[in-house]
C-alpha cells in the first residue's frame, strides 16, 4: 500500500442566506415587474390609470381567465394537458344561455346542468386517456373540438341574451370594495387550490402523480383515480368559469370563450415561474393573469394599436421568464 | 314584383346600384357644433384587427373632428374583458356617448351598457343592425344597415349574370348579427324570381371562416357540378371561395358576388377573381354614424337606416376605386358636402 | 402449511405479453425471520414483490395469504400496506423533483392531519427520525440533490415508518421487503443496515430482502429461496448451505467466479493526467497503462464517483488529459470530443444517463456507430439489427431480441446491452461507473470476462466503485480517495477486499488528521 | 454458464407472426379507417364522391396544413413543443403579400425573406429555450404571440391580395395527373422527413435528444445544437407552408392561418399512432390530415351542417385513437 499525500483542506461549509434571498428574488420576481408595470403607468396616466374604478375593472373582468387557469392547473399538476377547458367553459355558458335565457327555466336547475356538464366533460376526457390510454393532448383536443360542435349545434351559431339578472348581478354588478364579486370568487378559489395544492396530502398526491406515475402507482397512490379526478375538476372548474362568463356578459355567444385556451396556459406556465417556483400554483396564476391584464390595459388606455397589445402579451411572457431564469441561474424547470 | 317579368325586375334593382350614389339627407338640419360642444364620445369596434372596423374608426373620427368633439376608439382585440374595460373607461372618464360599433353585438355587454346608462351614459350602436331586425333594449339610437337590400341585389345580380339561371350557393355566418336577415332575402329573392332555381346556404362562423369555408365551397362545387355562382354575404370570405374555385377547375365558369367593399376584395374585382362587390364606403358610413350620435344627443329623431349607398363595382367601374383600392374612392364625395350642409358647419 | 407463517404465496403466476415471468411460485415467510431471495437478473424476483405489492395482477389461480387470511387479487396496495407489508422497491420509488420530506410523507401510511399538513413541523419531524439513524439529511432538499447512499435510507426509513405505522406494526409485527437494497450501499452503510434489519426482527417482525451478494445473503438471511426462470427451485436454510451451493443453486450449474491473472510488467502510459481537480480540493495527477484495469474508490463524497464524468467532459473539472500525444484541455471537454478521441463512458445510471429505456436494443446498441451502417442510401437498417443480433450473442443478452426496448430486459441484460454498445468501439480508454450494479453474480463474471477481453486488447479501463469484491476481480490498481483526492495506491498482490476497505478508512482519517 | 461463448452464431429471426400480424395491424390501422371512410361515402355517392375531381381537390387542399405538420413534427421528435408554427406560416404568407402584391417586390427576393422570417423565429425560439432553459411551450407561445403582432404592424391589420400569378400558379393551378403541384410538393417533404427520420444519424440523433436528454448528452450528442436546429428547421418548413398559403389563396390575411394551429398539433399526435406507431412520423402525419379531410368532405357533401364537421373532427381523433389502442391492447404509447 502506497500512501500518497495526504494533506489536503477541509471545505468551506456553503454560505446559505444569499441563496435563500435569491430564492424569494426569484418567488417574488414577476409581482415586482406587476408593480413597475402599474408605477410606469400610474405615472403616465395619473388619474385615469391609477382609478379604483379602473383596478376594479380589471379584477372583475379577468375573474373569468383565472378561474378557468386555476381549472387547468390541476390536471397540469398531475401531469395531462386539458385542452378542452374553453369549450367547455363555452358549453356551460351557452347551457345557461339556452336553458334559462330562451327556455326560460329558473337558474337554480339551469346552473346544476352548467356545471354538469363540466364534470360531465371531464369524465369523457379522462375516459378516453385512462381506459385507452391516449396522450391527454389528443384527447382534450378532439373532445374538445367536439364540444365546439355541440355549442354551434344547440346554439344554432347564435347568441343568446337575456340571461337572468340575478346571475348578473351576483357575478359582476354586486360590489365589495367596488369591486364585482366574481372577483372574489376568483380569489376564493384560488385560495382553495393553493391550500389544497400545498397542504393536504391529496393536493401532494397530485403532485406526485404528475412526476411520476410509475413511482407513484409502486406507492399505492391510484394513480388512475387521481388522474380521473383532476379531468373532473377541471371540467368542474372550467364550467364555474362557464358561469361567469355567462353572469358577466348577461350572454352567451358560441365562439368567444374558445379565444381563453392559449391566455390561460400562458397564465397557467407564466404563473409556474412565481411564488413556488417550478411547480403550476394557484396564485403564481392569479398574479400572471393581472400583469399581464395590466400592461394590455395600460397600452389600449395609452391609446396604442391594436398589435402593440401582441407586441407586449408575446414580449412579456417570454422576457418575464427569463428574467426569472437569470434570477435562478438559467436552471432549467421541470414540470414532470 | 312589377308584371315585366323576373328578369326586368332583377335588371331594375341592379340598375338602381349602379348609378353614381346621391346625398340623401337622413332628417332634418341642425347646429351640430353647439350641441356637441364639451361631448365626448368613446366607440368600442368588434376587434380592430378586422380592416372593416379599422376603416369604419377613421370615417367617425374624421367626421368628430369635423364638428369638433372628443372621439376616442378603444382599440381592443375581440376580447370580451377588453370591451367591458372599454365601458369602464367610458364611465369613469366621463364619457357621455358609449357607441358599440361594427358588428360587436349590444348584447353581449348588457350588464355594462345598464351601468354605463345608469351613469348618465347615452348608448348607440353603429352598423350592426339590419333594417328588419329590433335594436336591442339596452341602446338607446341604433343607426341599422340596409342587409335586406344589400340580399336583393345579390339575388337579382346572380339572376342577371346567368341569364335567369341561378344555382347559388350562399355563404353566411349566422354567428354575425345581421346575417340572418342578409341570408333570407337572398334566399326570398331568389325564390321570387325563380322558385324552381337551386339554392344552397353553408353557414360558417366567423372564427373558423379559414378553416372551413374552403373545404365547404369545393365539397358543395363537387357534389352539384351546375353551380353557378356563390354569394359570400361578406366579402372578406371570397379569400377562401377563390382558392376552392382554382382547385375545383371552377374558376371562370362559376362567379362570386359579395357586399362590403373591402378594398383587397376591390382589388380581386379588378384583376378579374370576383366578379362584383357591393360597396358601401366606409367614409360615408362614419360620417352617417356619426350623424346619428349627434341626433341622439341633439334630442333629433333617429334616422331610420345608416344613410350610405350600396355601389355595385364590378369590372366596368372597379378602377374608380382605386388601384389598389381603398375604402372611400369610387363613391365621389356627396356626401361630404351633404352633412356638412345638415350639421351646419358652413 | 409451514407453523407461524404470516405470509404464503401460492401458485403465483405472472405473464408479460407472451412472456411467463413467474411459473406458479409458493413460498411462505415465518414470523421473526429474515427472508432471502435470490435469483438470476429476470429471474422474477422484482416481479413477485410487485405481485405482494399489488402493483401486478398475477393469473388465476394464484393465492396470497396473509396472516391466515386469503387476500382478493390483486392486492389492494392501501390494504396490504395498512395491514403492514412495507417495501422498497428496486429503484427504491422516489419521486426526484420533489422533496425528502414529501417523499416521506405524502404516501406516508399515517398522516396525523392529511387535511392540513404543516410542513415545517412534518420536516423536524423528518429530520429527528434522520437523527436516530445517525443521519443528517435537509428534509427540504430534493432527492436529486442527495447522493444515491442517503436516496436509499430515505427509502429505507420510509417503509420503516410506514411499517410502524401499520395495524401490524403497533405490535411490533408485520413484513418488510426490501428489493435489491444495498447495491447503493458502501459496505459500512449496509452494516448499518443489517443492525436495523435485526432490531425489526427481533421485535417480531419480519423481513424479505433480494440481493445479489452471496456475502450479505449469509450474514443476514435465515433462509432463502432461490428463483430461476420464473421458477421457485429451492428453499435453503442459510445456516447449512455453503457459499458455493447456493451459488450454484442460483445458476443451475457450477460457476466460477472471474479471476484475473493481474499485469506487473509496466506498460506505456495510455492517459496521462495532469493538475486535475472537480471542485475544492488541490489537484492531482495520474496515469493509466495501455490495458491497465485501474480502480477508483473511497468513501462516500470522497470524490472518486465524478472521475469518470469529469474525464469524459460531462462534469466540470480542470487539468489536462494527455493520450496518443494529443493534450486536451479538460475544461473545455465535451462528451462528444472525448467521444471522437476514442473515450468511452458508460454511467451508473442506467436508464437515466446510460441508455433510452423507450427505445429498442437495436437503436440504443448502435448509436455511437452509426457512422459504420452508413451506406450510399442512408442507414443500413438490418445491418444494424443484424449488428445488435451478433453483439447480444457475444454478450449472452437474455431475452436475444434486439426489436426489445431497453426498459423491458431486467438490470443485468440492459448493463450487457450498455457494456456492448461501447465495447464495440474498441475504446482507447473507458470509464466505468458502478459497472455491475445490481447486476447477478453470473452476469458479472460475464461482464468482467468481457472487461478483460477488451483490456487485453489494449483498452485502459477506469472503474468507479464502492464494490471491493468487483475491485478485487477486476483491478490492476487501485486509488483510494479521500476529501476529493488519491491518498493511497494499491497494486498486485496488495489488492484484495480487506485491504481496499481499510485504505478507504485509513485514508479517511489520515486526511482528517492532516487536516487538523 | 461457465465461459462465456464467443463464438457469435448469426441470430436467427424468431418467427412471431401472431405478433407481427397485430403490429401490422396497428401500423395500418388508421388507414384502414380511412379506406373505410372512402368506402362508406363511395356508396352512398358513387358519382360525386368517388370522381378524381374530389380526390385531386381533397389533396391538393390540404398540402398547406400537411407541410406545417411536418414542420412541428421536428421539435415534437426532439422533445420541444413548437406553438409558434402558424405564427409563422401567417408571417411568411404576410410578407409576400406585403413585399410582392403590396410594394411589388419580384418573386425570388420576396420568397428568400419569407423562408427567412421562419430561420430567424427559429433562431429566436431556440435563443430562448436553450439560453435560458425555458420550457418550449411557454417560449413559443410567447414568440407566436409576438409575431401576431408583427404581422398586424406590416399588414396594417389588412388582408392583401393580388400575389404574384406565377406562385399561384406553381402551387396550385399547374397539375400532374390532376392534381395540384402542392400536393407532390408536401408529398417530397414528406419522403424527405421521413427518410431523414429514418434513415440518416441526423435523425437518430433527433430521436435520442427526444427521448434523454441525458443520455444524449452522456453519448456525445451535442444536445442544445440538435434542439437548436430542429426549431430552425420547424421554422423553415412553416415558413415554406406560408409561401404554399400565400400561393394558395393568392393573398395574405394577418390571422386565418392561426387557425392551423391546433389541426397541425392533431395531426401529428394521430399520426403518431400509425405508420410507425409511438412515434412522430411523416407518412402518419400526412395520412391522419387527408383521414380526417375525406370525412369532413364526405359529410359536407352529404349536406351536412358546419357543425357536424366539429363533431365529426373531434370524434374522429378520439375514436381512431382509441381503436388503434384496443390494436395493441392499450399500452400507452410513450413520445418522450
Ligand atoms: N413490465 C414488464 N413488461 C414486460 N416484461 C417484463 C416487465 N417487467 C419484467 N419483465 C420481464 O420479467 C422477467 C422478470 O423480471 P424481474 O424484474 O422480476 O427480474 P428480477 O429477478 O427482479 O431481476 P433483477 O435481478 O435484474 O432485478 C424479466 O424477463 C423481465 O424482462
Ligand atoms: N449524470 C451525471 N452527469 C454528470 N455528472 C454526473 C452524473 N452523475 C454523476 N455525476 C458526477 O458524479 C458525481 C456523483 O458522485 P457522488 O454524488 O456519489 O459523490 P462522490 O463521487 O462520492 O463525490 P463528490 O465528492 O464529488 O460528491 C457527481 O459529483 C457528478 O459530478
Ligand atoms: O359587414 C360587416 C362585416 O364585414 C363584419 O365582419 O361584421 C359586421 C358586419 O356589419
Ligand atoms: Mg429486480
Ligand atoms: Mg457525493
Amino acid at each position: 500500500m502506497t500512501t500518497m499525500d495526504v494533506s489536503a483542506k477541509p471545505l468551506k461549509p456553503r454560505s446559505l442566506p444569499r441563496l435563500a434571498l435569491k430564492q424569494e428574488g426569484e418567488r417574488f420576481a414577476l409581482v415586482g415587474a406587476w408593480l413597475l408595470l402599474i408605477v410606469i403607468f400610474g405615472v403616465l396616466m395619473p388619474e385615469s390609470f391609477l382609478s379604483w374604478r379602473n383596478f376594479s375593472t380589471m379584477f372583475g373582468s379577468q375573474a373569468v381567465l383565472v378561474v378557468l387557469t386555476l381549472g387547468i392547473i390541476i390536471p397540469l399538476t398531475s401531469g395531462d394537458f386539458d385542452l378542452s377547458g374553453a369549450s367547455t367553459l363555452t358549453m356551460s355558458a351557452m347551457l345557461i344561455g339556452v336553458l334559462n335565457a330562451r327556455e326560460g327555466w329558473p337558474l337554480a336547475p339551469t346552473l346544476a346542468i352548467a356545471l354538469a356538464s363540466g364534470v360531465i366533460i371531464g369524465a369523457v376526457n379522462a375516459f378516453f386517456v385512462l381506459y385507452f390510454r391516449i396522450h391527454s393532448l389528443i384527447v382534450t383536443l378532439g373532445v374538445g373540438t367536439f364540444v365546439n360542435g355541440l355549442i354551434l349545434w344547440i346554439s344554432k351559431s347564435q347568441t343568446i341574451s337575456g340571461v337572468s339578472m340575478s346571475l348578473v348581478e351576483w357575478v359582476i354588478i354586486n360590489r365589495l370594495f367596488g369591486i364585482p364579486l366574481a372577483f372574489f370568487y376568483a380569489l376564493i378559489l384560488a385560495a382553495l387550490l393553493w391550500y389544497v395544492l400545498e397542504y393536504t396530502i391529496a393536493g401532494r398526491r397530485l403532485l406526485f402523480v404528475g412526476r411520476g406515475r410509475e413511482v407513484s402507482r409502486l406507492n399505492g397512490i391510484a394513480v388512475d383515480r387521481v388522474r380521473a379526478i383532476s379531468f373532473i375538476l377541471s371540467g368542474l372548474i372550467a364550467a364555474l368559469a362557464g358561469v361567469f362568463y355567462a353572469g358577466m356578459t348577461g350572454s352567451a355567444d358560441p365562439l368567444s370563450g374558445l379565444n381563453l385556451l392559449l391566455p390561460a396556459f400562458a397564465a397557467a406556465f407564466l404563473g409556474a415561474t412565481t411564488i413556488s417556483p417550478g411547480r403550476f400554483n394557484a396564485f403564481g396564476a392569479v398574479i400572471s393573469v393581472y400583469f399581464l391584464v395590466t400592461g394590455i390595459t395600460g397600452l389600449t388606455m395609452l391609446g396604442a394599436d391594436a398589435y402593440v397589445q401582441n407586441l407586449f402579451y408575446g414580449g412579456a411572457l417570454v422576457i418575464a421568464v427569463a428574467l426569472s431564469q437569470l434570477v435562478r441561474n438559467r436552471q432549467p424547470q421541470e414540470f414532470s | 314584383q312589377g308584371k315585366a317579368g323576373p328578369m326586368e325586375d332583377a335588371k331594375a334593382i341592379v340598375a338602381a346600384h349602379e348609378a353614381m350614389p346621391v346625398f340623401t339627407p337622413p332628417g332634418e338640419a341642425f347646429d351640430a357644433k353647439a350641441c356637441m360642444a364639451g361631448k365626448k364620445v368613446l366607440s368600442i369596434p368588434i376587434s380592430m384587427t378586422i380592416p372593416f372596423s379599422v376603416e369604419l374608426q377613421k370615417g367617425m373620427a374624421a367626421a368628430a373632428k369635423e364638428v369638433g368633439f372628443t372621439y376616442t376608439t378603444w382599440d381592443n382585440q375581440l376580447k370580451v374583458d377588453q370591451w367591458i374595460q372599454g365601458v369602464s373607461q367610458a364611465i369613469s372618464q366621463k364619457y357621455d356617448v358609449l357607441d358599440v360599433a361594427g358588428g360587436l353585438n349590444p348584447e353581449v355587454l348588457g350588464p355594462q351598457l345598464a351601468e354605463a346608462r345608469a351613469a348618465g351614459l347615452k348608448i348607440s350602436t353603429t352598423h350592426l343592425y339590419d333594417v328588419t331586425q329590433e335594436q336591442f333594449k339596452g341602446v338607446d339610437y341604433t343607426t341599422k344597415v340596409d342587409f335586406t337590400e344589400a340580399g336583393r341585389l345579390l339575388a337579382a345580380w346572380a339572376y342577371v349574370k346567368t341569364g335567369g339561371k341561378p344555382n347559388v350557393l350562399i355563404i353566411g355566418s349566422s354567428d354575425v348579427l345581421p346575417s340572418t336577415p342578409f341570408v333570407q332575402s337572398i334566399q326570398s329573392e331568389l325564390k321570387t324570381l325563380c322558385p324552381e332555381c337551386k339554392q344552397k346556404h353553408l353557414d360558417v362562423p366567423v372564427s373558423e371562416w379559414a378553416t372551413k369555408i374552403q373545404p365547404g365551397v369545393q365539397s358543395a362545387l363537387l357534389a352539384d357540378s351546375s353551380i353557378n355562382f356563390i354569394l359570400p354575404i361578406y366579402d372578406s370570405m371570397s379569400q377562401f371561395v377563390v382558392p376552392a374555385l382554382r382547385i375545383t377547375g371552377s374558376e371562370g365558369a362559376v362567379k362570386i358576388a359579395s357586399f362590403n367593399g373591402t378594398p383587397f376584395v376591390l382589388d380581386m374585382v379588378r384583376e378579374g377573381h370576383v366578379q362584383m362587390d357591393i360597396g358601401e364606403s366606409l367614409g360615408w358610413a362614419g360620417y352617417a354614424a356619426v350623424d346619428n350620435i349627434m341626433r341622439m344627443m341633439c334630442g333629433l329623431p333617429s334616422a331610420s337606416k345608416l344613410n350610405v349607398p350600396l355601389l355595385i363595382f364590378d369590372e366596368r367601374n372597379i378602377k374608380t376605386a382605386g388601384i389598389p383600392a381603398n375604402f372611400n374612392d369610387g363613391y365621389g364625395d356627396a356626401h361630404l358636402e351633404g352633412f356638412r350642409k345638415l350639421w351646419k358647419l358652413k | 402449511m409451514t407453523e407461524n407463517a404470516v405470509l404464503h404465496m401460492r401458485n403465483i403466476r405472472m405473464r408479460f405479453g407472451s412472456h411467463q415471468a413467474l411459473k406458479g411460485v409458493s413460498l411462505s415467510v415465518r414470523r421473526g425471520e429474515v427472508f432471502g431471495l435470490l435469483g438470476q437478473n429476470g429471474s422474477g424476483k422484482s416481479t413477485l414483490i410487485k405481485v405482494l405489492a399489488g402493483f401486478y395482477q398475477p393469473e388465476q389461480g394464484s393465492d396470497v395469504v396473509l396472516w391466515g387470511q386469503v387476500m382478493p387479487l390483486p392486492l389492494n396496495q392501501m390494504d396490504i400496506k395498512k395491514r403492514g407489508v412495507a417495501f422498497v422497491h428496486q429503484h427504491l420509488g422516489l419521486i426526484a423533483s420533489l422533496t425528502v420530506v414529501e417523499n416521506m410523507r405524502v404516501t406516508a401510511l399515517q398522516t396525523r392531519t392529511p387535511w392540513f399538513v404543516n410542513w415545517r413541523r412534518e420536516a423536524r419531524r423528518v429530520a429527528a427520525l434522520f437523527a436516530d439513524f445517525g443521519l443528517s439529511i435537509d428534509p427540504f432538499a430534493t432527492i436529486a440533490s442527495l447522493s444515491p447512499v442517503e436516496r436509499a435510507f430515505v427509502a429505507i426509513i420510509r417503509a420503516f415508518e410506514d411499517l410502524k405505522a401499520s395495524d401490524a406494526g403497533h405490535g411490533g409485527e408485520g413484513i418488510l421487503v426490501l428489493d435489491e437494497p444495498t447495491p447503493f450501499l458502501p459496505a459500512e452503510d449496509v452494516g448499518r443496515l443489517f443492525t436495523l434489519i435485526r432490531s425489526i426482527v427481533a421485535r417480531g417482525a419480519s423481513v424479505i430482502i433480494v440481493t445479489h451478494d452471496i456475502d450479505e445473503v449469509r450474514d443476514i438471511t435465515d433462509r432463502v429461496a432461490v428463483l430461476r426462470d420464473g421458477e421457485l427451485v429451492d428453499i435453503l436454510d442459510t445456516r447449512a448451505s455453503e457459499r458455493q451451493a447456493i451459488l450454484d443453486t442460483i445458476v443451475g450449474s457450477r460457476i466460477e467466479a472471474f479471476s484475473k491473472s493481474r499485469e506487473t510488467a509496466s506498460r506505456a502510459a495510455a492517459v496521462t493526467v495532469r493538475d486535475l481537480t472537480t471542485g475544492h480540493a488541490a489537484p492531482f495527477d495520474f496515469s493509466i497503462s495501455e490495458g491497465e484495469v485501474l480502480g477508483v474508490t473511497g468513501l462516500i463524497g470522497s470524490g472518486f464517483a465524478s472521475l469518470p464524468y469529469a474525464l469524459f467532459g460531462a462534469a466540470r473539472a480542470s487539468g489536462t488529459m494527455t493520450l496518443a500525444d494529443k493534450t486536451i484541455d479538460l475544461a473545455r471537454l465535451t462528451p462528444g470530443k472525448a467521444q471522437a478521441l476514442g473515450l468511452a463512458l458508460l454511467p451508473g445510471d442506467r436508464l437515466g444517463a446510460a441508455g433510452i429505456g423507450s427505445l429498442s436494443i437495436t437503436d440504443n446498441i448502435t448509436l455511437p456507430v452509426l457512422d459504420e451502417h452508413r451506406r450510399l442510401y442512408g442507414l443500413d437498417r438490418p445491418g444494424m439489427v443484424r449488428q445488435a443480433g451478433l453483439l447480444s450473442e457475444l454478450h449472452d443478452v437474455r431475452p436475444r431480441r434486439p426489436a426489445l426496448p431497453l426498459a423491458a430486459l431486467s438490470g443485468g441484460n440492459q448493463q450487457k446491452v450498455l457494456l456492448a454498445k461501447w465495447l464495440q468501439t474498441r475504446p482507447r480508454l473507458l470509464l466505468l461507473d458502478e459497472p455491475t450494479q445490481g447486476v447477478d453474480f453470473g452476469a458479472r463474471q460475464q461482464i468482467f470476462t468481457a472487461l478483460d477481453q477488451a483490456a487485453r486488447a489494449g483498452t485502459a479501463i477506469l472503474c468507479a466503485s464502492t464494490d471491493n469484491e468487483q475491485l478485487e476481480q477486476i483491478a490492476d490498481r487501485i486509488l483510494v480517495f479521500a476529501r476529493g483526492r488519491p491518498v493511497v495506491e494499491l497494486k498486485g498482490a496488495e489488492i484484495n477486499r480487506r485491504a481496499i476497505t481499510e485504505a478507504c478508512f485509513y485514508s479517511e482519517s489520515q486526511t482528517a488528521e492532516a487536516a487538523e
